[in-house]
């Protein structure tokens, strides 16, 4: 099978953020993404309103650049007030020319 | 009958004793645990119900009988907040961030609250207008908007317009299926409600048991983290709803409404929101401290005013009315 | 009652409200969202309370009142696919397999569309055969099987033969489900269904208007994919219910129902299938645009039918049954 | 009416029905799924809604009426765990952890059937005892505490302690909502269960045959798993369910319960339990295999009780009933 | 610790097709998988049928050999007309002797 | 962006083993953790009370460690009855100090 080196940025946030998330990654160059829905605690654990629900676990295959470009957005709208988790890794995608 | 024995009837509605039997879940470490998509379903199950009913009431409702509560519970909306963010920041000593966020869960209003009122009322057999509801809807937007007003004026920086905010209290959940089911509840009439009646009005009571065996066990871990926060905000989470409910049942009987009226409209304003304000708050002022407004809001004056507050307001209410 | 009251009628009631309100959450984008689990249970609700009823009223129906609207649903379920797909082919100029996959929703029928006929027949207290939900079975597999049955033969390959689609559709969800409840509801009979009613009948109408907050806000969705079709689908989405219909109607009467029944039936031909043709489709022509066939079943057929489709089919039954 | 008539009848019921229609949506692979949320949510509703409606009813009975019934029902669940973890041991070789594990099962009760036979009950109006659903949380835990001790007794090493099992159980979820809803039914009284009634009381029977759809796919499930057992476990499953319910209905009848009561302590008797053991059983005792003890319980002792063992429990209960 | 080294496939796909992967996976050489429910947007973005949900997340730990041949499977038998999204990656995978 | 090389442990579980599993990796030095609901099947495929629903999957990322603790601590509790099964994995976190 041939296939194509790319990242994996997976985002752990409060699920109010899903529609703000969502709408940073497609500007930054995400061409899709996956979202799950999650529980789970930190070294906050304050969590806003059950009626909002949990967490989400966001996944989007990137390329390199767009990677970065996602990780600086997170950072500078995020990461101070709101409960978010960002981790990078590599992985093959299969078609991953349809992604990147 | 004495306020006493209102309160122990109170206590002992199935409503109550659910609520008891959510915390006692958590303090006893149950495994129990309600599917979030069952608590999703029992809110919006709630709120919709509510509104129907009373959009179904709105339509044979003259506005004549409406302007004066209505007025009333503006005032009450826009009162509420700026009491509310004075005495936090000149007594409670805090931020103004954290005392804006505050006050706006006190200038709001909690959905389930005003349901156990009515509740209460009905059980009680003490007649009311049937366009509460309304009343709540209205109730729900101002607090929120003053108290993020009060916010950005103490600050500098951009943040999202004043427009932006209404649009997205309006547009959020709880208010868009409450307004949704007032419109509904108008436009079909009662017919239409007669329709819907076995699923969204009989039902009702034991939903709303079901809702706050949940909420029993959300207010408990609220509760806990809470506790850290020290006594201040403690002793106002009971002291800010006996003032508002007061208010708000001063203004209902200066309004015009009944006995059963006015008792609900001071619930409302005792009442602190924890569904719309919480969400709008925790976007448009990340900052503040969840822990104080959840705390205060949901772990407090939540479980107060469903165990003493609804009795102490309809007592309050009904000594009132007896004078006039 | 004329037909513009009808109309009126219909497009206050509480469904059809809901419906609209489901719109207008995606249209102002409110975050409105119902769990996935309440979507799933309220359809497997809906279709197993739509099959216990027709089938406790099948228990005590004779094969002899039967066959002929049997026979008469049969004949919709063969014609309507070869005409939808005639006209998408000839003047849609759509591929043999669009073509086909859009003809296999229409030829197949909606159980949410045919509940809102029965709902709106019960609300004008039209009286109506009680095996109507049977019919819905009947209906339901054989446009799906002769469209894709006309996919295949115009198509060369392997693929699953007409057995394993037959099995496939048959023990598919919606299909099983509302078969399910028919068997249930004809053996335990009407002291059975007694048993259960407040449970499956009272709520029922309830129910819907929920659920049919939900398909507002999936249709809304679908309606945006589907507006950049081009106009000769939209085209095709408003006048095939139309001519479906009034061939139900026609038929109906002619195979000696009453009003009610011939409307009904009217509306179920009239109906485009959005929960198990789609399943269907995707498995077997998996080539074929889901944005063709789902935008016009439930972007433009499933809105027209429930606002304007039902009371003109009633209208149209009416006006016949009275020429008799 | 004689025993074939009751079995008819009981066969012929919605639930009974709906179970096997699960049954059937597991042998003919229907991709039918009710959703987990939907399965919790029904759980803990019938849970609540039994020990409600016995709270209720335990606040208008004397300890005088109660004590007796108690008894018995302790009795019962000291007497079968032994009994079945000698039959196991002895006649069917298997080990200490696997014999305590599925004497526990046989020890403790299944609230499904239990309820299945008050709707048998009432479906016949046949009178009963209102408190039967005290002795459901009376039974539940000492046949599986005695299971473990029965294990422990057997085996060397540390482990959680006694008063640790027990307090497992008593917080575990069912035995949690169950004895919740006792006390919320008893503090507020029939007054009280009258404000829920529409939610907890009518639509009983109508979720119930809901749950049974879905019982009836997870015991197809395991009955799969269990077919590989072998013929011993089969039989056990068949045969215990029938020596523990006529001990039930003997011990009911001498404790001056009504036909009723001594039918229903009879299925309780009979019945293993489902929710509670296994989750349990998981924790204490890892090394059990779960093939043998859910799928003796829920493969075969379920389906059994459901279809024959209650008309058969029933018409000991009248046989004996007759006598006095 | 001692690990074994094993490859991770993770597949994004309409809930629809969950029965046929699980079927092509097992087939395949899996030994096991687990699926979580997913949503999701991405370049084609249409998706039948709400009453089947949105997608479906499955993972599988496998041998590269078994990897190999899943993805080839896929290849063939969906990514043509599926929105089908699948990744390979490494992962160290405790008592994998019984994985793989 | 920099980012902090961390260990990434994830997780199946049955959903029975919750909280004991939380309790043993915050006990093991894990500052935080991610549950979603899964389902799934492997070479046993015994679950027990479908009350208890479906399997779990939980991530935490740790440090190596702790990473390690916490695949002794797994080792020694539940791998010998309980349907558990752990993978380990390198992952970039962003603001790693927060979590390590
Ligand atoms: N070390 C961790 N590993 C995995 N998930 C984590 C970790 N720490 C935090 N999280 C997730 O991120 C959310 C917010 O974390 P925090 O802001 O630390 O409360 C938590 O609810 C977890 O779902
Ligand atoms: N770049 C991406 N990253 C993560 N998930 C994706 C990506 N693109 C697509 N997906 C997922 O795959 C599904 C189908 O994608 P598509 O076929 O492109 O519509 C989407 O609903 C997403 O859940
Ligand atoms: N090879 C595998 N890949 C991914 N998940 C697996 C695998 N094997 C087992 N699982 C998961 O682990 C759970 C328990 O596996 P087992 O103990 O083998 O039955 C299953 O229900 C799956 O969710
Ligand atoms: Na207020
Ligand atoms: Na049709
Ligand atoms: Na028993």
């Amino acid at each position: 099978m041939n296939t194509t080196p790319a990242k994996r940025i997976t985002i752990i946030a409060e699920r109010l953020l899903e529609d703000r998330l969502v709408r940073d990654l497609i500007l930054s160059g995400a061409t899709g993404y996956t979202i799950t829905d999650a529980r789970g605690a930190g070294s906050r654990g304050v969590r806003v309103s059950e009626w909002e629900g949990g967490n989400i676990r966001l996944e989007t295959l990137v390329s390199p650049v767009v990677a970065d470009k996602i990780l600086e957005l997170l950072q500078k709208k995020y990461f101070e007030h709101f409960a978010v988790i960002a981790t990078l890794e590599d992985v093959e995608v299969v078609r991953g020319e349809k992604y990147l | 009958m004495d306020a006493l024995e209102l309160l122990r009837l109170n206590l002992l509605s199935p409503m109550v004793l659910a609520f008891v039997l959510g915390l006692v879940a958590v303090w006893v470490k149950s495994d129990l645990k309600l599917p979030d998509a069952l608590y999703t379903t029992l809110s919006i199950y709630l709120l919709f119900a509510i509104g129907l009913k009373g959009g179904a009431e709105l339509s044979v409702t003259s506005f004549e009988m409406l302007w004066r509560p209505i007025l009333a519970t503006l005032v009450l909306g826009v009162t509420i907040p700026f009491v509310a963010y004075g005495i936090l920041k000149r007594f409670g000593r805090f931020g103004v961030i954290d005392a804006a966020a505050i006050a706006a869960h006190y200038g709001s209003v909690s959905a389930v609250t005003f349901t156990a009122a009515l509740t209460f009322a009905q059980s009680q057999n003490i007649p009311l207008e049937g366009f509460l509801p309304a009343l709540v809807a209205v109730l729900e937007v101002p607090g929120i908007a003053i108290a993020l007003w009060l916010a950005r004026s103490a600050m500098t920086g951009e943040h999202s317009s004043f427009g932006s905010i209404a649009k997205e209290l309006l547009t959020g959940r709880s208010l868009f299926v409450l307004i949704g089911g007032l419109m509904i509840g108008w436009l079909s009439g009662k017919p239409g409600l007669e329709q819907v009646k076995p699923f969204f009005v009989d039902p009702f009571k034991g939903a709303l048991t079901l809702f706050l065996l949940e909420m029993g066990m959300v207010a408990a871990g609220r509760l806990r983290d809470f506790l850290k926060v020290g006594p201040f905000l403690i002793g106002f989470a009971l002291l800010m709803p006996v003032i508002n409910g007061t208010l708000g049942v001063l203004l209902g009987h200066y309004a015009g409404m009944t006995i059963g009226g006015a008792f609900v409209l001071g619930t409302m304003a005792a009442s602190a929101s924890y569904i719309a304000a919480p969400a709008a708050i925790r976007v448009a002022l990340p900052q503040a401290n969840p822990a104080y407004y959840l705390g205060a809001s949901l772990g407090v004056t939540f479980p107060f005013n469903l165990a003493i507050g609804i009795p102490l307001y309809y007592a309050i209410a009904n000594a009132l009315g007896g004078q006039r």
